[in-house]
């Protein structure tokens, strides 16, 4: 049997000037169930708590119903008071006769009225709540970062920072990502190595961080604070920890001629290779597609020189599973491929090239030491030829454009302008005979002191802005550029003779982040860029619970955004490993396994992945057994949003605390 | 069809399979039933296939797929989409059942027979052409275009969306539209018409529950409607309300998961145009997101269960026409 | 219902617990009048609502159903609110079509910034059911007093 | 209809799309014959300032290449817009090119009906 | 005493019946089937042979409104909802249908008495009318039903230029009472013609040498436990179509309706095709569709005849046969227990 308590608080005059609280308190104890009605002047106040917490002991209340403001103000109060007391936090239901209803109505008459029926549906309500208790989940002390540029070593080493372990994967050979590849950094200009490579050495150096390089994730399973992962160790056919780094090995190699991905295939490096001097960890990796020893077994020559006798030609893939709390997305970008764009005749001219490899170019360590010369004569840079006289950069290759067919991507890349403007001003400063033309169809630099570098490219570099776009890129005989592009200020179409012309290229998501994002349950846009659990308020989040974003696997970003939403995201992750357990919200949805058809439906409409499908065994009507494929809730996934209850057909799927039954019992109560 | 029939009984006798899903002969031509056959003795007494063979075979492959063994199903091209709609919701187990594609040209329905005048028909014979009506008052020959019931007047496909193997020329989908032509009628109706149709229609309706037992759809463990739990639970139509609330409800379950077979209709023992409900959804959905048929793939997701930025508002029932 | 001689519909508002419920509450904090008639019930998300809900207060009497959520982009949950979007397009066209008037149910996205327009909203709501009277075509008689 | 409802109805083009880059321009192989270059076309039609177009040489100079459409970003397709205003164009004056009772004269055995049908659904209104 | 009135004055009569009791009588709808209605000025008597829904209707319709009730904590109030019932015709019932009241009136009128329905059947007229086209799925003489002279309070017999008219009962004979000034008494001998034309074509049907011996011989173990049900029942759709449109079909449920100011008793049909028919507490006493489908059967040929003389519990209206979506009926039934 019911009994219900319920209280009418005046708030002072916010309700009681528009609504007769006595004749609500009166009303209300005619319902079925109400054993205890009273009006008292703040019900929030700790003598209206006290109020509560006494007649829940004396009348033995199965329920309570308060009557005040919104439950958004004080549910959370009463809800404590009542535990506090003994009864059911969940078993408090709130009728907002405040802000939806005295605040709102002038009319005393219509006011009561209207709080009567608000208190009755509150009342209906609460009939129907059962007791929930938050479910828990212990918390596994461990983070897993994958990918290692930048926004995985940021979001690493300020996990570290707090105390927790981390574990960074990283496909490639060493950390450092794609910064590792950039020479100079904007708006500052200063170096980008100097800046990267000790955050890198800290990494190698923080014992709470183990790095696992060359390696990938093969299956993540599990929920928030529960991950379980497997990763795989891929061979490298160096053992990492015997290995020095000396590169005796990498000097003995005979095999040269091995395009090298780190200067983006502008030369070339050998069988066996440490990616660039400060590589972390400093360990040589074995290309066995190259390594004459693994392709037929002739060679050994690395084996021979190895002081520390590191090589080991049979090493194997290691599958390691460790469990993790948090897990983090940091999988980066790649420029898109640009062989489809003709126009720019990118496939045709060596000396057409992407800024990345620009960057290369650029660079000290770079396929040219870092004079910058025409790649078509990078093996005779002293040709007076070599350097280039007019260069032309070219904007938005590949972004903005709805060209699908030739790979182009809606978006705006976000970081091309500036590093345009970078790449334009360096030039300028190094070679000032040199003509900059840079086309372009708007130059977006938001962000602090951006407009000002920019600005500076124009008035005291001298750069060329043109507002127009290139048309048409044609390599001559004698190895120059035809560049035909509109100038839409003057309207006037340029030709433009260049050396040297370079694409700002479109970034896109790493090719390796869909699968990574179907792993972790973690809904993805169409351009493969991770979501987030709220596009403003939980921009570091995905909606899978425990699965956190970082970098530029969320959305185009420069650096220092990187690093400010790694450092976001490491904050996240630590919010949550400092928990010894989760608590769950226990208004969350469950499946009645007997009605279920196990059809699906409410699997692809939950943001959070926390609808499970199982075959278990049933027995039927007619004492038969049969197998059916039912639904399962995890209960700390689960946000309890109800998309799946309106989903499901058969109406297995039900919410807590807002269940069918209360919902329609609410209904009822204010059309009776 | 005897090619029908002899495939079936060489599939039994290789032991492909253990049991065939298929049409059985009746008292006169036109109440088929359907029925599981294990020998080839019972196939050659009963088994038909013919312009009669209307019902939808699919749903009965729910609990059949469960069972021992592998079985055969006929199923023409439109009862192709329910299977494949099952097997999307992992209704059916695929792998215990082979399908053979039948080809189709339409099925006579008894009652648009009846209704053309005919009394007392005591069997029908169709050549493709023209079907011959006996009755216990003589015998006359019509047009078999005009003995199709709605399902078949207004056919979506004669192309089979899935089988095993396929006996006669597979067909194409059919574009014209044609089934939507009554539901835009209704549509440029005014409202009030609208509702003087379909209380009309509705107030008709004997909660017989055909129509849902019927509907490969309609294949929930335990329907809502027989739920005391779920709030809705009906056990007739007790008023207007519950009539339409039934259909409503039924309706909404079954939107963008219909793929439009028609049996509710065929089945309805009050002749109410209960498909048209469906269509209306089954346009609405592609006006608004697009073209769909349910049951063309097990892969695309229904589209109630999917949604896209840019979708329209539901302000847009309101800038429709027929609101007069 | 009639009051005092005239005609008051029976609103039934199904507000979403993190945009409308809290605009409504934002409503009542600027004191932003409007009518009694409106009855408010919270749902954690508008993708909560099922049909049968909205057919349920049609029932029991209520005259009008109007359904708040967060604008699209902005659900709490992500994306319930798209599958409100599409759930409640196809149910009211339906309603529609069964020759249902249409002006007795709506959708309005309602931030919980916009107390204002959740006001407007209710306003504007009341006054086309109050126009179109009694709710007779999706009634059940037994409901009535 | 007006003179830009009819282009962009012929064209099927949506000039909104457009977002300024000039590529189209930058890409036409006969920019400097032409008063009024493609993405002047996309602009001027989406402002409807059409006249000074239908009244332009420029009509008549475009290569109908398509480079433009090809090569532009957002996929607006200039060219089908410039073959539209033609197409405008060479309605207005349409009335007056073919009557219907010119046809009959215009007849010989060695004109294909079709070419005298096409040419009539072309320069007449 | 037979009496009669040409058939164009037919509206006459009907307008007659109605000035003083609610008329109702079978009218083609616009799909061309036949449902009972009540008959107002222009009203056109339908010339199918039979209504989709039968006349149980009438008398135990779908759903009866049993009584109110208020809870208020502990107390119950019971309010009697009963209206004074009002006299009504049914006009034109087939044999068939007209047989069907016999059946029902041993189950709602044997001890204890079912007073709704018991008030019906006082209240109602039911003037029937012989069959002159029977259709295919005919097969009321199988169960001893002439259908060319139907019980009911009065029967008609209609031909080209009059109609007929006779009463059974003491309510027949008030009934032509009432309409006497309508009427013409004549000679039985174009009725008795047309019977003889019909009987010929009814004795041709296609089921009118189905035999129900096999249930009269066997036991009802013995019928209860054969093997053939399974075979019978397995594409059966569990649905209610076959109950809700025979004409003795007589099991109901009886729920309770929350209007939120009271609660409504009402009784609906029930079927014992449904999955949820006569469900207790503790589970189902039928489990599966076999089970609930030998029921249907095993109660019109075996439990009904053992308790009511041999009496079968049904009266081949034919209505399941042209109905059931996936066409198992009776007379398969019958049928198939007859091969052996």
């Amino acid at each position: 049997m019911h009994r219900i308590g319920v209280f009418v608080c005046h708030c002072g005059t916010n309700i009681a000037a528009t609504v007769d609280v006595k004749a609500v308190a009166e009303a209300v104890r005619e319902e079925t169930g109400v054993v205890f009605s009273a009006d008292y002047q703040y019900m929030c106040s700790e003598a209206g708590q006290t109020l509560v917490q006494d007649t829940i002991r004396e009348q033995r209340l199965t329920g309570v119903v308060v009557c005040s403001c919104s439950p958004r103000m004080h549910e959370a109060t009463f809800r404590k008071a009542a535990a506090k007391a003994g009864l059911n936090s969940y078993m408090v239901e709130i009728a907002n006769i405040r802000e939806q209803c005295s605040w709102i109505h002038k009319d005393m008459v219509s006011g009561t009225e209207k709080a009567i029926i608000l208190a009755r549906a509150a009342i209906a309500k609460v009939m129907l709540n059962t007791p929930l208790t938050p479910g828990k989940t212990p918390v596994t002390k461990r983070a897993l970062v994958i990918g290692g540029g930048i926004a995985g070593i940021q979001t690493a080493l300020d996990i570290a920072e707090a105390g927790f372990d981390v574990d960074i994967v990283e496909k490639q050979p060493t950390i450092g990502g794609k910064m590792t590849q950039i020479d100079k950094t904007f708006p500052t200009l200063d170096c980008a190595s100097c800046i990267l490579t000790p955050k890198m050495v800290d990494c190698a150096q923080n014992e709470k961080i183990h790095i696992y390089s060359y390696s990938e994730v093969e299956s993540v399973t599990g929920f928030v604070g529960n991950f379980t992962a497997k990763i795989k160790r891929k061979a490298r056919f160096v053992d990492e920890k015997k290995c020095t780094g000396c590169g005796e090995c990498v000097e003995k190699c005979p095999m040269k001629k091995v395009p090298n991905e780190f200067n983006l295939g502008l030369d070339n490096r050998k069988a066996i290779y440490i990616p660039f001097a400060q590589a972390v960890p400093k360990v040589a990796t074995i290309d066995a597609n190259y390594c004459l020893m693994k392709k037929n077994g002739k060679c050994g020559l690395c084996s021979k020189v190895c002081g520390a006798g590191a090589i080991n030609y049979d090493q194997q893939d290691e599958i390691i599973e460790e469990k993790y709390g948090a897990i983090v997305a940091a999988t980066g970008y790649n420029p898109i491929k640009i062989d489809k764009f003709d126009e720019f005749a990118y496939s045709q001219s060596p000396d057409v090239i992407t800024s990345l490899e620009l960057e290369r170019l650029m660079n000290a360590a770079g396929p040219s030491n870092g004079t910058l010369v025409r790649p078509s004569y990078l093996s005779k840079q002293d040709d007076h030829e070599a350097h280039p006289k007019t260069i032309v950069f070219v904007q938005c290759v590949g972004s903005r454009s709805t060209e699908c067919r030739k790979g182009s991507k809606e978006y705006c890349s976000k970081i091309c302008c500036m590093y345009t403007a970078k790449h334009a001003m360096l030039i300028r400063e190094k070679y000032p005979d040199t003509d900059v033309y840079v086309f372009y169809i708007d130059v977006r630099t938001p962000g602090k002191l951006f407009d000002e570098f920019y600005r500076r490219a124009v008035e005291q570099y001298g750069v060329h802005y043109i507002k127009g776009m290139v048309g048409k890129v044609s390599p001559r005989a004698d190895g120059k550029l035809d560049v035909q592009g509109s100038d839409l200020i003057s309207n006037e179409q340029l030709h433009v003779t260049a050396d040297l012309v370079v694409l700002a290229t479109a970034i896109e998501p790493d090719k390796t982040a869909r699968s990574i994002g179907t792993m972790l349950t973690a809904s993805m846009d169409t351009n493969d860029f991770f979501t987030e659990a709220h596009p403003k308020l939980r921009p570091v989040e995905s909606p899978t619970a425990g699965v956190f974003l970082s970098g530029v696997c969320q959305g185009p970003k420069d650096i220092p955004e990187t690093v400010t939403q790694a450092s976001a995201c490491a904050a996240k992750v630590v919010g949550l490993l400092v928990k010894d357990e989760l608590t769950g919200n226990p208004c969350v949805a469950h499946s009645d396994e007997l009605m279920c058809n196990g059809c699906s439906a409410c699997e692809k409409v939950c943001p959070y992945g926390a609808i499970t499908y199982s075959d278990k065994e049933f027995r039927q009507p007619d004492r038969t057994v049969a197998i059916r494929r039912v639904a399962s809730v995890n209960p700390a996934v689960c946000q309890g949003c109800g998309a799946c209850t309106v989903a499901c057909p058969s109406g297995a799927m039900d919410l807590n605390g807002f269940s069918n039954s209360q919902i329609m019992a609410e209904v009822d109560a204010v059309c009776r | 069809m005897q090619e029908v029939k002899d495939r079936a009984k060489q599939l039994l006798a290789d032991g492909t399979v253990n049991r065939v899903v298929g049409w059985k002969a009746g008292e006169f031509s036109y109440d088929i039933t359907p029925a599981v056959f294990t020998s080839a003795e019972e196939i050659d007494k009963d088994f038909i296939y013919n312009d009669f063979c209307a019902p939808n075979l699919s749903k009965y492959l729910i609990k059949e797929s469960r069972k021992e063994g592998k079985l055969l199903v006929f199923l023409k091209p439109c009862d192709t989409y329910s299977f494949n709609q099952l097997l999307k919701e992992h209704r059916i187990l695929r792998e215990n059942v082979y399908v053979i594609g039948v080809p189709c040209t339409g099925k006579v329905d008894i009652d648009t027979v009846r209704a053309m005048g005919f009394q007392g028909i005591t069997g029908m014979e169709s050549d493709g052409e023209n079907v011959t009506v006996h009755t216990l008052y003589g015998d006359k020959t019509v047009l078999k275009a005009d003995t199709l019931g709605d399902k078949c007047k207004t056919c979506k496909s004669k192309k089979h969306v899935v089988y095993d193997e396929l006996i006669g020329e597979d067909g194409e989908v059919n574009t014209d539209g044609a089934r939507f032509e009554l539901v835009e009628k209704l549509e440029k109706m005014t409202a009030d018409e609208r509702f003087e149709f379909w209380r009309g229609e509705l107030s008709k309706c004997i909660r017989c529950n055909a129509c849902r037992n019927v509907c490969p759809a309609c294949s929930c463990e335990n329907c809502v409607f027989d739920n005391p739990a779920s709030g809705i639970q009906q056990r007739a139509a007790v008023n207007s309300f519950e009539e339409n609330m039934f259909h409503l409800i039924r309706s909404f379950h079954v939107a963008g998961r219909c793929t439009d077979c028609g049996e509710c209709t065929r089945v309805c023992p009050q002749n109410i145009p209960l498909h048209l409900i469906n269509r209306k959804y089954i346009k609405d959905i592609n006006e608004f997101y697009g073209d769909f048929q349910a049951g063309e793939d097990t892969e695309t997701r229904a589209p109630l269960n999917a949604y896209t930025f840019d979708d329209c508002e539901p302000g847009i029932v309101y800038s429709r026409g027929g609101n007069e | 219902m009639q009051v005092n001689g005239e005609f008051r519909p029976l609103i039934v508002a199904f507000c979403c617990n993190w945009c409308s419920y809290a605009g409504a509450d934002l409503a009542g904090t600027n004191r932003l009048n409007y009518p009694a008639d409106v009855k408010i019930i919270r749902v954690p998300c508008s993708c909560r609502v099922n049909p049968m809900f909205v057919l349920r207060a049609f029932q029991r009497g209520a005259d009008g159903v109007i359904l708040c959520g967060c604008h699209p982009g902005d659900c709490h949950y992500t994306s319930g609110n798209y599958f409100t979007r599409r759930r409640m397009t196809l149910l009211f066209s339906m309603l529609d079509f069964m020759g249902i008037e249409r002006e007795r149910t709506r959708v309005e996205w309602v931030s919980a910034a916009e107390g204002a327009k959740f006001a407007k909203t209710m306003n504007e709501f009341c006054e086309a059911v109050a126009k179109l009277g009694e709710n007779k075509r999706l009634e059940d008689l037994r409901c009535k007093k | 209809m007006d003179r830009k409802e009819e282009i962009l109805l012929i064209s099927g083009v949506n000039v909104r799309k457009c977002m300024r880059c000039g590529k189209c321009s930058g890409t036409c192989p006969n920019y400097d014959e032409m008063e009024y270059h493609p993405h002047q076309f996309v602009y001027m039609v989406e402002s409807g300032n059409i006249e000074p177009l239908l009244k332009s040489e420029s009509l008549y100079k475009c290569l109908s290449c398509f480079a433009c459409v090809e090569r532009c970003p957002r996929d607006v397709e200039p060219a089908k817009i410039i073959e539209a205003v033609r197409l405008s164009a060479i309605r207005q004056k349409g009335a007056n090119h073919i009557k219907a009772e010119n046809v009959p004269e215009l007849i010989d055995e060695d004109t294909p009906q079709q070419l005298l049908m096409s040419v009539f659904r072309k320069y007449s209104k | 005493m037979m009496f009669r009135l040409p058939v164009n004055r037919l509206d006459d009569l009907f307008a007659a019946v109605s000035a003083v009791n609610s008329l109702y009588l079978p009218v083609d709808g616009n799909d061309g089937r036949a449902s009972y209605k009540k008959w107002v000025e222009g009203t056109k008597l339908s010339s199918k042979l039979n209504t989709v829904r039968s006349a149980k209707d009438f008398f135990f319709p779908q759903t009866t409104n049993l009584c109110d009730f208020n809870v208020k904590d502990k107390e119950i109030e019971v309010i009697d909802i009963r209206a004074d019932s009002e006299d009504f015709v049914v006009f034109g019932v087939r044999a068939c249908d007209a047989r069907s009241f016999t059946i029902l009136d041993k189950v709602f009128l044997a001890d204890p008495i079912d007073s709704y329905y018991a008030t019906k059947r006082e209240h109602g007229t039911i003037v029937t009318l012989a069959c002159t086209r029977p259709e295919e799925n005919c097969f009321c003489n199988v169960f001893g039903i002439d259908m060319t002279s139907p019980e009911g309070d009065a029967a008609c017999w209609l031909t080209d230029e009059y109609l007929y008219i006779n009463a059974n009962t003491g309510k027949g004979t008030a009934f032509i009472d009432s309409i006497k000034a309508l009427l013409e008494e004549c000679s039985d001998e174009d009725v008795k013609a047309q019977q003889t034309t019909v009987k010929e074509i009814a004795g041709k049907l296609p089921f009118a040498g189905v035999s129900t011996d096999y249930f009269k011989k066997n036991t009802l173990l013995d019928i209860f436990n054969s093997e053939k049900w399974e075979k019978l029942s397995e594409s059966c759709l569990a649905c209610g179509t076959c109950t809700f449109v025979c004409p003795t079909c007589q099991c109901y449920d009886i729920k309770d309706f929350n209007t939120g100011h009271g609660i409504k008793r009402y009784r609906t049909w029930d079927s014992c095709m449904y999955a949820d028919f006569t469900k207790m507490a503790a589970a189902n006493s039928r489990n599966t569709q076999m089970q609930r489908f030998r029921q249907r059967f095993m109660h019109k040929l075996v439990y009904f005849p053992d308790n009511n003389n041999g009496e079968f519990g049904c009266v081949g209206c034919g209505r399941c046969l042209s109905r059931c979506p996936i066409s198992m009926n009776i007379i398969k039934v019958i049928k198939a227990f007859e091969e052996e």
